[in-house]
């Protein structure tokens, strides 16, 4: 993967490629698709939207981004966002029962997000690491589990916010700072902090090492089973700021709630240029690529031109396309070993 | 320029979802044809956020004049709904009432409870209010708890048994394995609500492979069309289907177009009613060429 | 502690481990050893392959523990994980490379041993010190060039970096110039000598007698896992190191091997063979029963160029003839069923699948041979222990995966699975890497072998006596070029250096 | 994986360890549960039906174990089945316009189906070993295609197949040989097959070696590209031989066939003890995870004692601890590494 990169380098002499610029020429073709489309694709209503709604794929796809790179594995993001998002309902709409509606009232409800996601993150790693249970396996179940607890709670229902609740909570979602709407705002947040945290710090270089080879990290006095655990509680952290974005957008919780939602933040990862088998991660190339998974879904509600059965296809297409075009780079390189 | 409606509907996941597909793209191909200068935009969605999302391009990118929805989920979508209705939009609601009512012009209701009540009420007259039922449910949602509650309500205080309520997902596979599991289970079923068509079907081969046709029959709901075909030639496995019409959709496009070209102020509810479908009325419903 | 305080208590014990067991299951591979490792000392430990060299030094390092024995650091017991061992200042440089393939040179060296700047990486800096290490060592490698890019000897000057970066106490080099050129040696011994100096206490183990000679104190001696003694290292002559680990005596080393007589046919010719950016214009002829050998500094070319030939580099062009008829191989397999057989220099990397049996390692290049639909089992397993015998390959247990086997013996079966193909052309690249010299012999004996019976070889080494002792020719490669092709007395030392660094010589075709 | 094995052996001094044995002791354990949990389990009757089912999932998982054990992943094989199962109605549906019903009609069937899960296996295989795609991207991409393409192909609806083909199609599905039902019989021959393949052949030795290190694989002339694609061809037939006996049991294919059936078939494989970053893999291990999933479905249908929203729960929990059973053999000797 990443020789490619230096290989190039030292090919072209030059420190960039289209693995680097791909997920962004795949941005740009989709952008000038959407324009041509429909000049309403360009108006900034619809940029906000996009931009917005790919915020909480593209938090979550943060976390994955390093569940990943140490060559782990989250099947669970979707469920726990449905769990998640149901107990801070649950636990505001009890404590609107109790006092008068209020910041307090949310303030609860996000700590709770958080400690939750801390929480399920921790279980996830300490399952895997201490209970040497493959990362697939143990968040399959967990995926199950969080899903049917929800469920439970629900009691096959929708959980909702009170209404009161509600209005003290919708500016968090719909509001908007110098016209940059707050989840954007979140996203960027995420986006940086992560930036940061998987190229500028310790932790972040021992996910490399471990994906990459956990044997010769172990030798190398890497904390191998703490590093992964922490991988997955950022992976929780992750989940709780996307619910705690997600609960005021339609204030409610059920068992539909976050479906697939796994398999969208790992698609944005991996079209981002992280490897699947760890080792390699760039969260650039995630935030790019849940750009791209939005876009596609916005893309097809320009036009009514195709029915929508085949939605899923042309959805399928462009992706493979757009990945494609990033790998190009592939070509030449594999050829030279 | 043109009056613009968007229609947004779940995906065709299962039978009956499907049906609301083929129904809106036909009244669609329709509306548009009587009407030359409405146009209509169709978009489906999975789950609650996409619909959703939907929405906002709906306003945002066609800047629709008017709204029919049949939401995945009630709940979630009442604020996205009441936005579109801020925009100026005329906003129909099919099937799945909103916890806001204020928000809907037009309310096409489909009565998830009646449906419950409809069939319970056969089962009791059936089975002389006593005997073993089995209870194959669809998905755990609030449309599903509607049903179910009004079914069990209609059956209280009588002497029928429910052996066992499992979840079938409105999926044939599903439908097919739960029953198998019930048959194996319990050695005598006097009758079966599956509450939905697709899982009817599951149901009847299981049954067959047990060769127990003989003991039980089956109630589905939602009026498929192999279904009813088999009301219609009698079939006693499946003597009758409780109508809960995807055409429904048709209705709400149709109120809503007609407001868009006379201008006439509508605004009410028009409750879709899930008749009981018998061997005598089964034609009226029969129709061979829809999908569902 | 720092160079002047460690100088003061030189010949002090550092390290010394008193009766250590090792057992894997059911079969011991340690009975016994004992070490004394005193500071500003190089400990040389000989042994033949599977002795259990690196078994003991992994043990001294805490990367096994000992299944029996006592270790004792400045006199006080110790019990500790390589992790403990390392801050006690206890480095092992593996026998095989440690190295995580997609990191890079910065990367690896400081791995578990980040410099922060408050919460945050010092890259600068860690660039800046990875750069100095690497230039104490003359190696061009680039702070930032992926592991994964680099030549196999750059490697090995990584690992080295890395250990030299957590200032050791005892540092510990398991055959560091098995993949190292003379050059490249050079330094590592001026290092070595540097650390000495600093009191340093070195332990040394390297199938290459003549390194022992030039820079142990003392030598101590392992037979199949028991203790033979430890001797000063003057006291002992290359002959007696030989005698001693092996147990006998050796015959010479060198096989005598006579020249392919000038009617012998021409097995393979290669005219004008390039390959952008790694080699150009290289054509040499190869005569049946010769053994040409293929001389050149690391990175000349000459891996590249056999790759490019048995078909491994789609990129490359020329014309080759085996046997007068023009063939093309599009991939080693179209190779292979020609009778040319290539033995990687990467053992690690494009040798052997570690994480799999023996068996299938050694089948696995020649499965066409035991299976018509199904493969035969028995075939195999057959053709598997004649080899074990015919290479004299040593593991406890023959169901051990390959990573758990002696680096030696590991070459040994790369060796045997490219044989099991029965090639009428060899090319070996680096085929005596980490081999004891009793088995070298063996190898070379091997060879001779093959050659007599009208096998052709190539055969590429950065040992200039084992391309001098075998081969019929040399040739020279220098920065992707054929130099020359030396015969009868050019083949000497000093000329084949003048070709190899270009100081002689520009492109030669035959 | 295999290196733990054989450590073990050495450890114990013998050929046989936890993780040989593993999935046994939980298939037995999942035994001894669903007898505990309700005496019909042990019917005849209900045997027979979870063996029947476990088919289905059990063919896909087998062809699954080839793709993951060469370090490959094929997320769209629950969408084929649904769209191969679409055509095949489709086809035997006109034919049947055309000429009378009859063993014809069916025959042609199967072969379409085979021709349709030969070429999806091919595309896939072809995108990733030339295109140079991730096979996590492809197949996610092919996932979503296959299923757009079977609801539109089905208008959205239900495919039914009509009802004379039916009757002489039922029996495949219905009928049994000696007792055994048919697809259990085909459950069993694919097993078997797929067995002998893998462990006996050159290509089986080649997807190990590949799946372990790629570039050694090259080096030892196998053909990378050539067996990766024949993997997902492998995986393509199974799909064709599952949806083959699928389609007579319903007689029916709608957008719903099949969803989640890559999860189910990927964890089967993984529950079975193959590697999912490659290089190892275990046929019967595959057999047995496909049994343990049906298996807890069928017991969780037995009993009534626990809420239905609480389903995921148990089945994530079961699923989590039955893996941990058989790896308990990891504990020791990763300690020793
Ligand atoms: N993890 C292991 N499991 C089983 N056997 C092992 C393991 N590690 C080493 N051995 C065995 O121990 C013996 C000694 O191996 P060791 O690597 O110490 O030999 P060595 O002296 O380093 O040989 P060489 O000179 O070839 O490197 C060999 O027979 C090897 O197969
Ligand atoms: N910078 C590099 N990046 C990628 N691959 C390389 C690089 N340098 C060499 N290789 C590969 O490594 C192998 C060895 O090439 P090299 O030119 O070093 O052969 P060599 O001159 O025989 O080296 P040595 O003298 O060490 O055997 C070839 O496969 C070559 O393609
Ligand atoms: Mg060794
Ligand atoms: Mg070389």
């Amino acid at each position: 993967m990443s020789s490619v990169t230096s290989q190039l380098d030292q090919k072209l002499g030059l420190k960039l490629d289209l693995k680097t610029v791909g997920p962004f020429l795949a941005l740009i073709a989709l952008f000038v698709l959407g324009i041509l489309v429909n000049q309403a694709f360009l108006s900034t209503g619809n940029l906000t939207n996009i931009l917005t709604r790919s915020s909480f794929i593209g938090i979550i796809a943060v976390g994955a981004t390093f569940v990943i790179t140490a060559g782990g594995i989250d099947l669970s993001v979707g469920s726990m966002a449905a769990f998640i998002s149901g107990c801070m309902i649950v636990i505001m709409n009890t404590l609107a029962a109790t006092m008068e509606p209020g910041i307090m009232i949310v303030l609860a409800g996000v700590l709770a997000s958080i400690i939750l996601g801390t929480a399920a993150g921790f279980v996830n790693g300490f399952l895997t690491t201490k209970g040497k249970i493959e990362a697939f396996i143990v968040t399959l179940g967990t995926m199950g589990i969080y899903r049917s607890l929800v469920t439970y709670v629900a009691d096959g229902g929708t959980l909702s916010l009170n209404r009161a609740t509600r209005d003290v909570y919708r500016p968090v979602y719909y509001d908007d700072f110098l016209g940059i709407p707050f989840p954007v705002l979140v996203f960027l947040v995420v986006a940086v902090l992560g930036y940061i945290i998987l190229n500028r710090t310790v932790f972040g270089r021992h996910c490399f090492a471990i994906g990459s080879n956990e044997n010769v990290a172990r030798y190398s006095a890497v904390h191998v089973d703490r590093v992964k655990t922490l991988t997955y509680i950022v992976q929780g952290l992750c989940v709780s700021i996307a619910t705690i974005i997600y609960v005021p957008r339609l204030g409610s919780a059920s068992a539909q709630t976050g479906t697939l939602w796994e398999l969208e933040a790992i698609a944005a990862v991996i079209i981002g240029g992280t490897v699947l088998k760890g080792g390699y991660g760039r969260i650039w190339g995630t935030v790019v690529g849940a750009l791209i998974l939005t876009m596609i879904g916005n893309i097809l509600n320009l036009t009514d031109s195709i029915s929508n059965y085949l939605n899923g296809t042309v959805q399928g297409v462009i992706i493979v396309v757009a990945v494609f075009l990033q790998r190009g780079s592939w070509r030449l390189s594999k050829k030279k070993k | 320029d043109k009056f613009k409606i968007g229609v947004s509907i779940p995906t065709a996941t299962h039978g009956w979802t499907g049906g609301v597909n083929f129904h809106a793209k036909e009244t669609k191909a329709r509306l548009e044809k009587v009407y030359p200068d409405l146009e209509i935009i169709l978009v489906t969605a999975a789950d609650p956020t996409a619909q959703a999302n939907d929405l906002e391009d709906l306003v945002s990118i066609h800047a629709i004049d008017a709204l029919v929805i049949l939401p995945t989920d009630g709940g979630p979508l009442t604020d996205p709904i009441r936005r579109v209705k801020e925009s100026g939009a005329l906003v129909t609601v099919v099937d799945r009432a909103l916890t806001d009512n204020t928000i809907h012009d037009v309310y096409v209701a489909g009565n998830n409870p009646e449906l419950g009540a409809v069939s319970a009420k056969y089962i009791k007259k059936a089975l002389g209010g006593k005997g073993n039922i089995v209870i194959l449910r669809g998905l755990p949602i609030v449309i599903d708890e509607e049903r179910f509650d009004a079914f069990m309500d209609g059956i209280k205080d009588t002497d029928i048994k429910v052996l066992d309520h499992k979840h079938a997902n409105w999926n044939r596979d599903d439908g097919f394995t739960v029953m198998q599991d019930f048959l194996a289970r319990f050695p005598k079923i006097d009758a079966v609500w599956a509450q939905d068509d697709d899982i009817a079907l599951g149901v009847i081969e299981a049954v067959k492979q047990a060769g127990r046709e003989d003991e039980l029959f089956i109630v589905g709901g939602a009026g498929m069309k192999d279904i009813i075909k088999r009301v219609m030639d009698g079939d006693r496995l499946t003597p009758v289907d409780v109508l809960y019409p995807p055409s429904m959709i048709s209705t709400a496009m149709e109120v809503t177009a007609l407001k868009a070209v006379t201008g006439a102020p509508i605004k009410g509810e028009y409750i879709v009613g899930s008749p009981l479908i018998t061997k005598e009325n089964a034609k009226d419903y029969y129709f061979p060429n829809s999908p569902f | 502690m720092s160079a002047t305080a460690q100088a003061e208590n030189h010949d002090a014990v550092v390290l010394s481990a008193t009766g250590i067991y090792k057992n894997f299951g059911p079969n011991e591979v340690l009975h016994g050893v004992d070490l004394d490792l005193r500071a500003g000392e190089v400990h040389a430990l000989l042994g033949e392959n599977g002795a259990g060299k690196s078994t003991f030094v992994k043990i001294l390092s805490g990367y096994e523990a000992p299944s029996n024995g006592q270790l004792l650091m400045d006199g006080a017991v110790c019990r500790w994980t390589s992790e403990e061992a390392e801050d006690a200042g206890v480095i092992l440089i593996h026998q095989e490379f440690n190295l995580a393939e997609q990191m890079t040179v910065e990367e690896s060296i400081f791995l578990g041993r980040e410099i922060k700047k408050g919460l945050f990486l010092n890259k600068g800096e860690m660039q800046r010190l990875s750069a100095e290490y690497l230039e104490a060592l003359d190696c061009k490698a680039s702070p930032l060039a992926r592991i994964h890019d680099l030549p196999i000897s750059d490697k090995q000057m990584v690992e080295i970096a890395k250990a030299t970066s957590r200032n050791a106490r005892v540092l510990i080099l398991d055959e560091p110039t098995a993949v190292l050129t003379g050059k490249e040696t050079e330094v590592l011994f001026k290092l070595i000598d540097r650390l000495k100096a600093q009191g340093v206490a070195i332990v040394y183990i390297s199938h290459k007698l003549e390194e022992i000679e030039r820079i142990a104190d003392k030598i101590t001696i392992l037979r199949d896992g028991t203790w033979v003694g430890s001797y000063p290292a003057k006291d002992l002559s290359k002959d007696d190191m030989a005698r001693l680990m092996v147990g006998r005596e050796l015959n010479d080393l060198y096989p005598r091997i006579n020249p392919p007589a000038d009617t012998a046919p021409i097995a393979m010719s290669i005219t004008d063979f390039s390959s952008p950016g790694k080699f150009e214009g290289a054509s040499f002829e190869l005569r049946e029963g010769e053994v040409l050998g293929f001389a050149g500094l690391v990175g000349a070319g000459r891996t590249a160029l056999m790759e490019a030939i048995v078909g491994l580099d789609s990129q490359s062009s020329g014309s080759l003839t085996l046997y007068g008829k023009v063939v093309e191989f599009k991939g080693l397999d179209e190779a292979r069923n020609h009778g040319v057989a290539y033995l990687t220099k990467d053992r690690k990397e494009k040798g052997l699948l570690q994480s799999l049996g023996m068996c299938p390692n050694f089948s696995l290049f020649s499965l066409h041979k035991f299976s018509n639909l199904l493969i035969d089992g028995r075939k195999e397993k057959d053709a598997f222990h004649a080899a074990i015998e015919t290479f004299d390959i040593r593991a406890g247990d023959l169901s051990v995966n390959v990573g758990s086997l002696s680096g030696g013996n590991q070459q040994k079966l790369l060796l045997a699975k490219v044989m099991e193909v029965a090639p009428k052309v060899v090319i070996i690249d680096e085929p005596t890497r980490g081999i004891d010299v009793g088995t070298k012999s063996q190898i070379y004996h091997f060879i001779a072998e093959l050659a007599a019976s009208g096998h052709s070889i190539i055969l590429l080494s950065s040992e200039m006596t084992e391309i001098i002792g075998l081969s019929h020719r040399v040739a020279v490669m220098c920065a992707g070029r054929l130099t020359a092709v030396l015969k009868g007395d050019e083949i000497e030392e000093h000329e084949i250096m003048r070709y190899a660094t270009g100081l002689k010589g520009n492109a030669v075709n035959e």
